[in-house]
This record gives C-alpha cells, structure tokens and sequence, in this order.
C-alpha cells in the first residue's frame, strides 16, 4: 500500500486542533468571536484547511516543478509547530504544524534598509493540520525534511488557591 | 486662529455640561515610595523599649505557630506609639522579628492610613470633615486650628508638636462636630472650645475628652425627647380580632 | 477557622504531628496529580459541550481542554494563583455572580457559558475599568504589538470609551523606577497583575517588589530604592502582559511585527535553555525562552537573554595571520589556509587541539578526526575534568536525575558548586523543590546565597567522606529520602583529589540508587563540555602543556588557561572561533568562525540532551562555519576529511556516539562500573567555588565579555554594593 | 570457561581508541552489555592510557570500533555475540 494510503489510513481520528465553539443554545445565537469577524474568504480557507484531502497516489512533482536543482538537493525542510510567542500568554495561533526551509543569508538593502535575501523560499510558510500531512506535502514536492520537536502532552497541573493559605510554611512566605 | 478660539468654546460648553458629575481627585497626598531623609533612613536605628519588648512577646504568642506573621499589624502600630509615627528602620525591625522579607512589611505599613511614615507631631489632630460634621460646622474648626497652629492640613509645626489631618468619619457623627487627638474623640466642638483644648495642649495638659456641651457621650442634651413613658406591657397596640 | 483549633488541640504547636497536619493539607491539594487510584473524574459542561476532569481543576483548565481559551491577565500556570485581575470572570448557570475561572474549582454537573452575554457583560467592564487609568502610549509602547491589554481589549473590550474625566483629574500617573540595566520601567502603564511580584518572591526567591499604597495610588515597585538584582530579573518582561517591564537593551529597536523568529539553543551555560532568536536584517536583536517542560520551563536566566548585544562586538570577520613582525594580518581565505597546512606538514604529528566552552560537537569531531589524521593523539578540552576512566562512562559526568527529575528530589547534597550562578534554571527546580517538595538542602563548600534555605555543612572536603561513610547527620537524611541527589560542582572535579571526591561519591550513590532514580549528579558550566566528552576528548589542558606540540588549535577556546610562554617557541597556534578574546590574541593563525547564532551546531547540555541550534543569521563578512573551515583546512593539507555536508556529518556523529543525532531525547546512562582507586586520597584544602556573587556570573565566557549590557550589570551591581556599605557606615 | 583477564594485557600501540556501542534494553547487545560489566574494569587497569568510550543509545545495533593511527577506523558489528565471541574479535582488533 502506497506511502500516503497508508498515512491517511493511520491518522483516521485526526485530533481537530482548530477550536470549536458552538453558539450556546439559551442566548438565541450569539455572535461567535471566531467566524463573526471574518471575511468570507478567510472563512472558506479556513474550512479547506481542516478538511481532509485524498491523494491518489504518491508523485514527486519536483523534477518537474521548476524549482532549481540546488534548492531541491541541498536544502532541508524543518516540520515544527511554532513556539508560544514568551511575551503573550494567548495560545491560538500555535496549534498547527509548519514547514520552514534553512535560513539563508540576508542584508539591508544599501539605499532603503529593507531586508534583502537571494533566498526564494525564505518566506515560504505553509500550516498543516498534522504532521503526516506536512511529510506528505514535503515529500510530494520533493524536499528533504526532518521533523523538529513533537506534540507534548500538557503538564498535568494542579492550581489550587488555598495553598497560598496553607499550612506549609515554605508556600506561605510568599505574596500572601 | 479660527481653530483653537473654537475649540475653547467647545472645551467650555463640554465643561459645563460635565460640571454636574466630576469625579474628584481619590489621591492621597502621601508618597508610596521611600526616599531617604535625615531624619527617617535605615541608618537611624530602632529598638523597641524594654517592656514594649515585653508587648512584642505577648503579641507574638497569640499567632500560632507558622502564622506569626499576622502579628504584623500590632507589632507596627507599637512601633509607631513608641516613636510617635513609623520610620522605615522600624518597618525593618518588625520585619526582622517576623523573619520574613522587608517588602512585605512595606506593602502592609503603605496600605493602612492610619501608619504615619513622615514625622507627625507629638498630638495629631485629626479634624473629621464627612458630611454629617460638615453640616455642622467643621470647617470652622478646621480654621481655629489652621490658625492657631499657623500649619495647614498635612504639615506639622516646627516644634514637632502638632499636626493636622483631615480625615473622614471617625463614627462619632452623633456629637458632630469633632476632632480625635491621638486616643481621645473631642466631640460637640466649637471654634472656641477647639481654641481650648490646644491651648492646653500647648501647655502639654491633655483636657478630658468626650463631648465639650455638657452632654453625657451621645445621650441627648437636655430631656430626652423619645422613649419617655413606660415601656407599654404585651399586647399593645394589637389588632381587636386576635 | 476549624483549622487552628484543631491544631492547637494536638498541642502540635511547630511538633512533628504539625508536619503531618501540613502535610495532609498539602496532599489534599495535590491529589489529583498522583492519585493512589484515580478518583472519579467529574461532569463538567463548558458552552455545552461536556467534558470529564479530575476533582480540583479550575474552571480555566476545564474550558482549555475543551480549546475554549479563557481571557487573564494575572494567572500563569507557573506562578501561584492571585486572581485579582477578574478578566477570567465566566458564567456558571444557576450562580448570582459570575465566577473567576482561574480560582474556582469545578463542581460536578457545572454548566460554564465562557460566551454568554453576562460573561462578555464582564470582561467589557473590566477592560474598561483597565483602560481607564491606562496611559495612550502603544505608538511609543515597546510591548505594541505583542500585548495582552492591546489583543484582549479589541477581542474582548467595548468599541467606545465612556472616558471624559480627561479633562479634569486625568488617568492616574505612577513615577518610573530604577531597577536595573535590564529591565525598563514605565510604572504608569502597569494594571497591577502582580505576576513580576509573585515571580520575584516564587521563582527568583528575592523579595523585592511588591505592591505599596492601595486603591488608586496602588503602585508596583521596591518601596526603597532599590536595583532588582537577580540572574532570573529578565523573566518579568515576559511575564508582564503590558509595557510596564519592557527590555532596555532592546527598547525602540523593533517591533514585533518587523523580526523575523528563529528557535535555537542558548549556549553561554550548561542548560540548553531553548530560546528564540528575533532577528532582522542578519542582526540578532533579541532572545526569548520558549516554552520546553524538560530544561527551562519557560524561563531563561538573564545573561543566555541579554549577552547577545556581544554578538555584534569583537568579532572576528577576517582570516588573519601574525607576520614575522608580531602583527596579526587580515589576509584571504587561501594564505591563511596554506600557512596552517605548512605548518602542519612541518608538525610531522606533533598536533594537538583544544576544545573552549563554545565549541558545538559538529566542529569537535571535525577537529578530532583531522588531528587524528595527522597523527595527533592530543584533544582536550579547556574545562578541566577528573582524569582516566571518569569520561569513558557516560553515567559518571551527566547529571543522571535530570533537570526535570530535580524537581522532585527531596534531600540534596551540594559538593562545591553554585548552581545559582551556575546553572540558574537548575536552581529554579532545586528551589521549586524546596517550596512545594519540603526538599532539605545540605552544601559542602563556601557560604553562598542560595535563594533558598539551607544548611551549609563547611568547605572541609573530608565532609565528604563523612557523609559517604554514613556517619554524618545528613547521610541519614540522604538515605532516608525517597529521591536523594548529590551535585558535584566542575570547580571541585578540577582539584588535584578531585577524582577522590568523584570515586567516594559515585560509591555512596550506588547504595542510594532506586531502581527509576540515579542520586549522582555533576553540574557543569560549559556548553560544550558533555558533548566533547561523548565524542572522545580527554580533560584538562596539562597533557597538551607537557607535549610541547608543534602546531596547537584553539577551537574558542578564550578562557585565557593557555598562554603563550607555557609553549614552545616555535609553536604555531591557530584560533578558529568568533570572538578577538584571550584565545585569538596568542594565536599565530585567526580563521574567523560562527557565533551559535549562526550556525546549525548540536550542544549537549550538562543532562546529555542533545539540542541543536538553528542559524538565524549569517556569520559576518568572511567567517564561516567551524566544521566547514577543519573540512577546507583537511583538503588543503590533502587528507580531506570524509564528509562534504552537514548530512554527512551527522551520519559520522551517528557512529561516534548515536545518541548524539536523537536530538531533544535522553537516552538513559546506565552503567558506572567500578574503576581503579584513584590515586591521591580526599586532600583537606578547602572547598572553594569560582562564582560566589551576582558580579562573578555576569561575564563568563567570550561572548559575555564582549557584551555592553553585561559591562552594564557588573557596574549595576557594584553600585548597589557601594551604596549599601556607604550606608552601613554611615550608621556606624 | 572464564576468560583470564590477564589476556588483554598487551595491545598493538597502533590502537589508540576503542568504542562500544550499545542499546541498554534490546537482546541484540545483551552480550555487549555482559561484557562491559565484567570486561571493562579489568581492560582499564591493564591498558590505563588507552581510551575505551562506552555509549549506549535506544533502538541501536551493538558494535564495536577501533581507531588506529592516522585516524583508520574498523567497526565490527557485535549484535547476538556471546562474551567469547566479543572476546575474538577485540584481540583480533588488538594485534
């Protein structure tokens, strides 16, 4: 069974990153944050993104997808899901995975001070839902990758008020 | 030219018609940030009196153990009826005695009013200006004392022995109006009587507090006008049919 | 409160039944993280949509394994819970009042609307309530753009202002504090989370900020004047939501929108904390932690965030060759090149190579395997190490409870070591510890401020031995502990007995093995050290000073232990590295090498994680990569070494070591078979430990010399010192 | 039959590195492991100078190298070996 059958077949329950918020049913529909501010475009991409795709079989479109030989031999994808930004404590935009070439020289452009790279693919930045589908995307384009890091599951935390108040002496120094 | 002389006018139409609900000023006139002064710096050392100690201990044993910082609140006001208001060494020794950090001594001697953190003169004359003292003339007893001392609110004489505040109700508005003097509530005021009590305490003579108007703390002055006849026995005033 | 009664009627005033009562509270608290059997999970609904959790989580939890995420300023999972912010406010059916999700615990059978009209009712008014004493500062805000207040107000915020006091008392002004170089400070934006005073008094264990005044003169600060001083003070930038704390170094630089995000490593201590590299224009702007459970939670300790301002001084950019008139040259790529293979043709074998803290392991065996070539026997590191069969293992130079692992270790032994200064996020766990754990902490070695209590046993090294033997005090705490664990310092593995102290350590704590638990730890300080040791270096620069080499690389090796008159004359010196420091001035050959910003290099971190870090930016003007100079240098001298890419490379790292290419996993270190008795027995010189003070951990390697903010920090911290002792005798 | 450890005494001068790498749990180095628990001491104390790394990784097959002078390498796959086996072919390594 080919490659991707097989990936497809693995990942069945894909584990539905984005949010869903449904309206609650006593407020009588209420705007939903999420899809109330969109623009219809946005809304029909966003729909793309999570639904599932069938490739039919595997193909390895880079001979013939006109991206230069040195691009596709010597550079290697990174498939990473990209790290909570440490100065914001909202984690949405986080929860999906993306590719991300090698980063190649860049310089401030002499007369205006832009940023200027020789790099084509520098600001090429795809999100996927799942890791297979980012392997099967790369793999399909004929990049090398290598997947950086994997989807942890949460630390178990207890948040308690009462242990400011507690008897242990050593929680209670603190602000309390 | 045309532009700002509009705007004034707008300023001043919107002006008028927020003049009804402005909010006032909720700032206090204290600094919440130490800033070391000859005479209050964490080189003047503090120590507590010998039978304050003693205070310090009793104090202290009322906390069960591992919660002695609840002893925090006592230990600073003894420290401010000892040195008659709080300078930070002091917060420093409470802090030492309750083992813990200085900071957490500094949020709580900042929090509460009452903690005098600049020097205060030895009476602190706290003249209450809420409504109900207001109504019945405050003011005037807040000038007798701006007169008379020559300070205005806030400041201490140069003798270091009075200082005015104003402060807000104290509870006493039955005998409004009144001003407390460290302790002691002197209520039923007026001009002339304030003019009393510092005169005497010029001459460091603590005059008997309570109401100044012969009255007998807050029962009425003359006849007491309610409550005079017999309590009426059980059944009074109970419909016929029952 | 039934509480103190209770207590007092066991009479258990500070007595043992006391701990119990403790303890018993505590555990009632952490149930639910290790339940003996798993209690029933409970019912809860959020926005209708049901969900089991464990009894104890909070309504916020609850909402964030449905993936509703609730809106907070002042709770975050690592500090404790203040909840005085109310942003998180939801509706609960059937309760008066909406309630603070981060605090509130659910209930069985709880309906949360965290959409509801009186939940958005809510967080309208305290945005507004936030705003209102806010300052109209974003265009001048370093935060804009990554704020909480600014994304919480336009999600969740009302779309007019019913503000008009402007004109007459105005928003409330707080004046600006000093505490530090590193963090600037604009008081009057602050909203009062109390986050930065909870992480001062929780994580860095200095209590110096609070909260003075209340109500509308409520204002965050040290009360005195005050520095914050402290390895961890960087944090609070992250932590705070608003542009109160923002980072001075970096302020007006950029805007979060202008840099582009590189993940990568910290190397300038033996953690691997994982940092993002903000970058712009091929210049390294800033350094943010990010997120990894294992190493450093989130936090990253002040010099790994601010040192990399010494990235842009110092540097190397040209190959330079010294000329027979003593002058170091800039000349091409070629010369320098073909001067080092002569002089390597004329060594006829007498090679040897020196491995600094910065090296990453690509250009180690780069270095190894091209002296090896040339019959050079001689790679060591500038660290020095116990010598012989103490790096053959790898169980006996890593820390084996690894970093998370600390966290739950409940009786510590610190052997001559500071890991304040060392390894501040381990300090953090050790500290964590300490405070929810009951950890009891002995150290052996100089008094040194810990942030924490503990008991400091002396600096005589024959403590050790009493302990090891059983018959000190402490050795009864060590073997009555669950999970004991003993930290050696590299200060002490580098005296003359220091293989003594290693031998009687590692003995003692094979008796205190646990089948899941290995008690024996050695903290190191350099980023490079595990990893040469995986790889083959031998410790210690002695062997090299007695073989009198002919030809001597110094692969950033910039700790200033090799001098010039210690070699013999005629002995060529090449330094490959990226910083004009101790190493490049006595060298005789400078081929200019890539900072780890700026380059794909693997460090192992002092567990024996294998991290890799990731180029941002591009090696300045014409340095390159280590490995890629030792490849040319190779083809040059004409045994060019067998591997052309970075590929290549690592599949020769596979063979040398596999755990190596495993990056971000720990493999477990079994073994530490017993070896020969070393030879010199446990000498009584005292225990010293090299950084002491906040002042000796500022500057440690050659990117931190060459940084301003951190030439900033020591004279911060020398200025607090004047200050405090001018003030104490002035009291005297 | 027990191996006298006294054989390992003498190696060619030319060996100057050995490695033995192993997987801690797989049954494939169960003899790799074997013999560096009884081997390693005594192959230490007889040959002090010369490095002997031992590095374990999950998922690896067992083997052992040897770098001679001017950095010639051999690696000798030691998967399913028992101690006799391994015991040949360090001397065959060693001569």
């Amino acid at each position: 069974m080919s490659l991707i059958r097989q990936a497809l077949a693995r990942t069945a329950p894909t584990m539905q990153f984005t949010a869903r918020r449904w309206a609650s049913s006593q407020d009588g529909g209420p705007l939903d944050p999420s899809t109330a501010l969109a623009r219809p475009e946005e809304l029909e991409q966003r729909n793309k993104l999570s639904g599932k795709i069938t490739v039919p079989v595997e193909v390895n479109l880079g001979p013939i997808s006109g991206v230069p030989e040195e691009q596709l031999k010597e550079r290697r994808v990174r498939i990473h899901i990209p790290p909570k930004n440490a100065m914001q404590s909202g984690t949405d935009n986080i929860n999906t995975w993306q590719i991300e070439f090698d980063n190649r020289e860049r310089w401030e452009n002499p007369l205006m001070g832009w940023a200027s790279t020789g790099d084509p693919l520098s600001n090429l930045n795809v999100k996927f839902g799942s890791k297979e589908e980012a392997i099967t995307y790369c793999e399909r384009n004929g990049w090398r990758w290598f997947v950086d890091g994997d989807l942890k599951p949460k630390k178990e935390r207890v948040k308690n008020y009462g242990i400011n108040f507690s008897w242990n002496k050593r929680t209670r120094v603190s602000t309390k | 030219m045309l532009s700002n002389c509009a705007a004034k006018t707008l300023a001043a139409v919107r002006g008028s018609l927020r003049a009804i609900a402005t909010s006032s000023a909720q700032r206090s006139d204290n600094l919440f940030v130490h800033r070391d002064t000859p005479e209050d710096n964490p080189n003047i050392p503090f120590e507590f009196s010998a039978e304050n100690k003693k205070r310090v201990e009793a104090i202290l044993s009322i906390y069960p153990e591992g919660h002695k910082r609840g002893a925090m609140i006592p230990l600073l006001d003894l420290a401010q009826r000892q040195y008659g208001w709080l300078p930070i060494s002091a917060m420093h020794k409470v802090a030492e005695i309750l083992g813990l950090p200085n900071m957490r001594v500094y949020e709580v001697a900042t929090f509460y009013t009452m903690f005098m953190r600049k020097p205060t003169g030895k009476y602190h004359i706290q003249v209450c200006t809420t409504t109900p003292c207001w109504l019945r003339g405050s003011d005037e007893i807040l000038e007798t004392c701006k007169k008379q001392l020559g300070i205005g609110v806030g400041e201490t004489t140069k003798d270091k022995k009075f200082t005015i505040s104003e402060v807000e109700c104290l509870g006493a508005c039955v005998n409004a109006p009144m001003v407390s003097i460290n302790d002691d509530y002197y209520e039923d005021l007026t001009g002339k009587d304030m003019q009393e009590i510092l005169n005497d305490l010029k001459a460091d003579k603590i005059s008997p507090p309570g109401p100044r108007n012969g009255r007998f703390a807050s029962e009425p002055k003359g006849e007491p006008t309610s409550l005079i006849e017999e309590p009426k026995g059980p059944g009074f005033g109970l419909q016929a049919g029952l | 409160m039934i509480r103190a009664p209770l207590v007092k009627a066991l009479g258990a005033l500070g007595s043992p039944t006391h701990q119990i009562a403790s303890r018993a509270v505590r555990t009632s608290a952490v149930l639910a993280q290790t339940p003996a059997k798993a209690p029933e999970k409970i019912e809860v609904f959020v926005d209708d949509i049901p969900v089991m959790v464990l009894p104890g989580t909070t309504v916020l939890q609850a909402a964030a394994e449905v993936g509703v995420e609730i809106p907070r300023f002042c709770y975050h999972e690592r500090l404790a819970v203040a909840g005085n912010c109310r942003m998180c406010l939801v509706e609960v059916e059937k309760s008066p009042k909406p309630v603070a999700a981060c605090a509130m615990p659910v209930m069985k059978g709880w309906r949360i609307k965290t959409n509801s009209d009186l939940t958005r009712k809510a967080r309208e008014g305290v945005m507004e309530f936030l705003l209102m004493n806010h300052p109209l500062d974003c265009p001048i805000c370093d935060q804009g753009g990554e704020c909480d207040l600014q994304d919480q107000a336009m999600a969740f915020g009302s779309d007019r202002s019913r503000f008009t006091d402007i004109n007459y008392t105005g928003k409330r002004a707080v004046e600006d504090k000093d505490i530090g170089p590193l963090v600037k400070t604009v008081m009057t934006r602050c909203i009062h989370c109390t986050r930065c005073v909870r992480f001062a008094s929780e994580i860095a264990g200095v209590d110096d900020l609070g909260t003075t005044g209340r109500g509308n003169d409520m204002q965050i600060g040290t009360y005195v004047e005050k520095l914050f001083l402290t390895e961890l003070s960087g944090n609070v930038i992250d932590l705070c939501p608003v542009g109160a704390l923002t980072n001075k170094p970096y302020s007006f630089v950029a805007r979060p929108w202008e840099i582009r995000k590189v993940d990568s490593i910290d190397v300038l201590d033996a953690v691997g904390s994982n940092i993002v590299v903000s970058t712009r224009t091929n210049e390294v702007l800033r350094i943010l932690p990010r997120e990894n459970e294992d190493v450093n939670e989130e936090w990253l300790a002040d010099k790994s965030r601010f040192a990399c301002d010494g990235l842009k001084r110092q540097r190397l950019v040209a190959p330079m060759v010294r000329m027979p008139n003593g002058e170091l040259q800039a000349v091409e790529w070629e010369g320098a090149l073909i001067a080092v293979a002569k002089a390597l043709q004329k060594a006829k074998g007498q090679v040897a190579g020196i491995a600094g803290q910065l090296a990453d392991v690509e250009a180690m065996v780069a270095l190894k395997d091209l002296v090896n070539r040339l019959d050079g026997e001689l790679l060591v590191t500038e660290q020095d190490f116990i010598k012989g069969s103490g790096i053959e293992v790898r169980s006996s130079y890593l820390l084996n409870s690894t970093i998370a692992g600390l966290e739950q270790a409940d009786a510590v032994l610190l052997v001559g070591t500071n890991p304040r200064y060392e390894a501040p996020l381990v300090n953090t766990r050790l500290r964590k510890a300490y405070v929810h754990n009951e950890l009891q902490i002995a150290s052996i070695g100089p008094k040194i401020d810990l942030s924490y209590q503990h008991n400091n046993l002396g600096a005589d090294p024959n403590l050790v031995k009493d302990v090891c033997n059983g018959s000190h005090a402490f050795s009864k705490v060590l073997e009555g502990a669950k999970k004991p664990a003993i930290i050696i310092g590299v200060d002490v593995l580098e005296r003359p007995d220091g293989a003594a102290i290693h031998a009687t350590i590692s003995e003692y704590c094979k008796k205190l093995k646990k089948p899941d638990w290995n008690p024996f730890n050695v903290l190191h300080n350099s980023a490079s050290q595990v990893g040469a040791f995986d790889v083959g270096y031998q410790p210690g620069i002695q062997a090299v000073l007695q073989a009198q080499p002919k030809v001597l690389f110094l692969l950033n090796a910039d700790a200033g232990k090799v001098t010039r008159d210690q070699l013999p004359k005629d002995c060529f010196v090449v330094y490959i590295g990226s910083h004009g420091d101790n190493g490049a001035s006595i060298a005789d050959a400078v081929l200019p090498g890539a900072a780890y910003t700026e380059k794909q290099a693997i460090y192992v971190n002092t567990e024996g994680r294998p991290q890799q870090t990731l180029p941002g930016v591009s090696p300045p003007g014409m340095a390159r990569e280590d490995w890629k100079i030792l490849r040319a240098l190779s083809e040059v001298v004409g045994k060019p070494l067998a591997y052309d890419n970075l590929d290549e490379l690592r599949a020769r790292l596979e063979s040398l070591a596999p755990h190596l290419t495993r990056l971000g996993e720990l493999q477990p270190a079994s073994g530490g078979e017993s070896v020969a008795k070393p030879s010199i027995s446990i000498s009584s010189t005292p225990i010293d430990v090299k950084q002491k003070e906040l002042r000796d951990y500022f500057m440690t390697d050659a990117i931190s010399r060459a940084s301003p903010t951190m030439a900033k920090c020591i004279s911060a911290v020398n200025k607090q010192q004047r200050q405090d002792e001018a003030r104490r005798c002035a009291a005297v | 039959m027990r191996i006298s450890s006294a054989v390992f005494a003498q190696f060619t001068a030319k060996l100057k590195e050995l490695r033995i790498i192993l997987d801690p749990t797989c049954k494939a180095s169960k003899g790799a492991r074997k013999f560096v628990q009884q081997f390693y001491p005594s192959l230490k104390k007889n040959n002090p100078n010369l490095t002997i790394l031992v590095r374990e990784c999950a998922g690896v097959k067992p083997k052992l190298c040897a770098r001679f002078e001017k950095g010639k390498e051999v690696s000798i796959p030691i998967a399913n070996q028992t101690i006799p086996d391994i015991q040949k072919t360090l001397e065959a390594v060693g001569r």
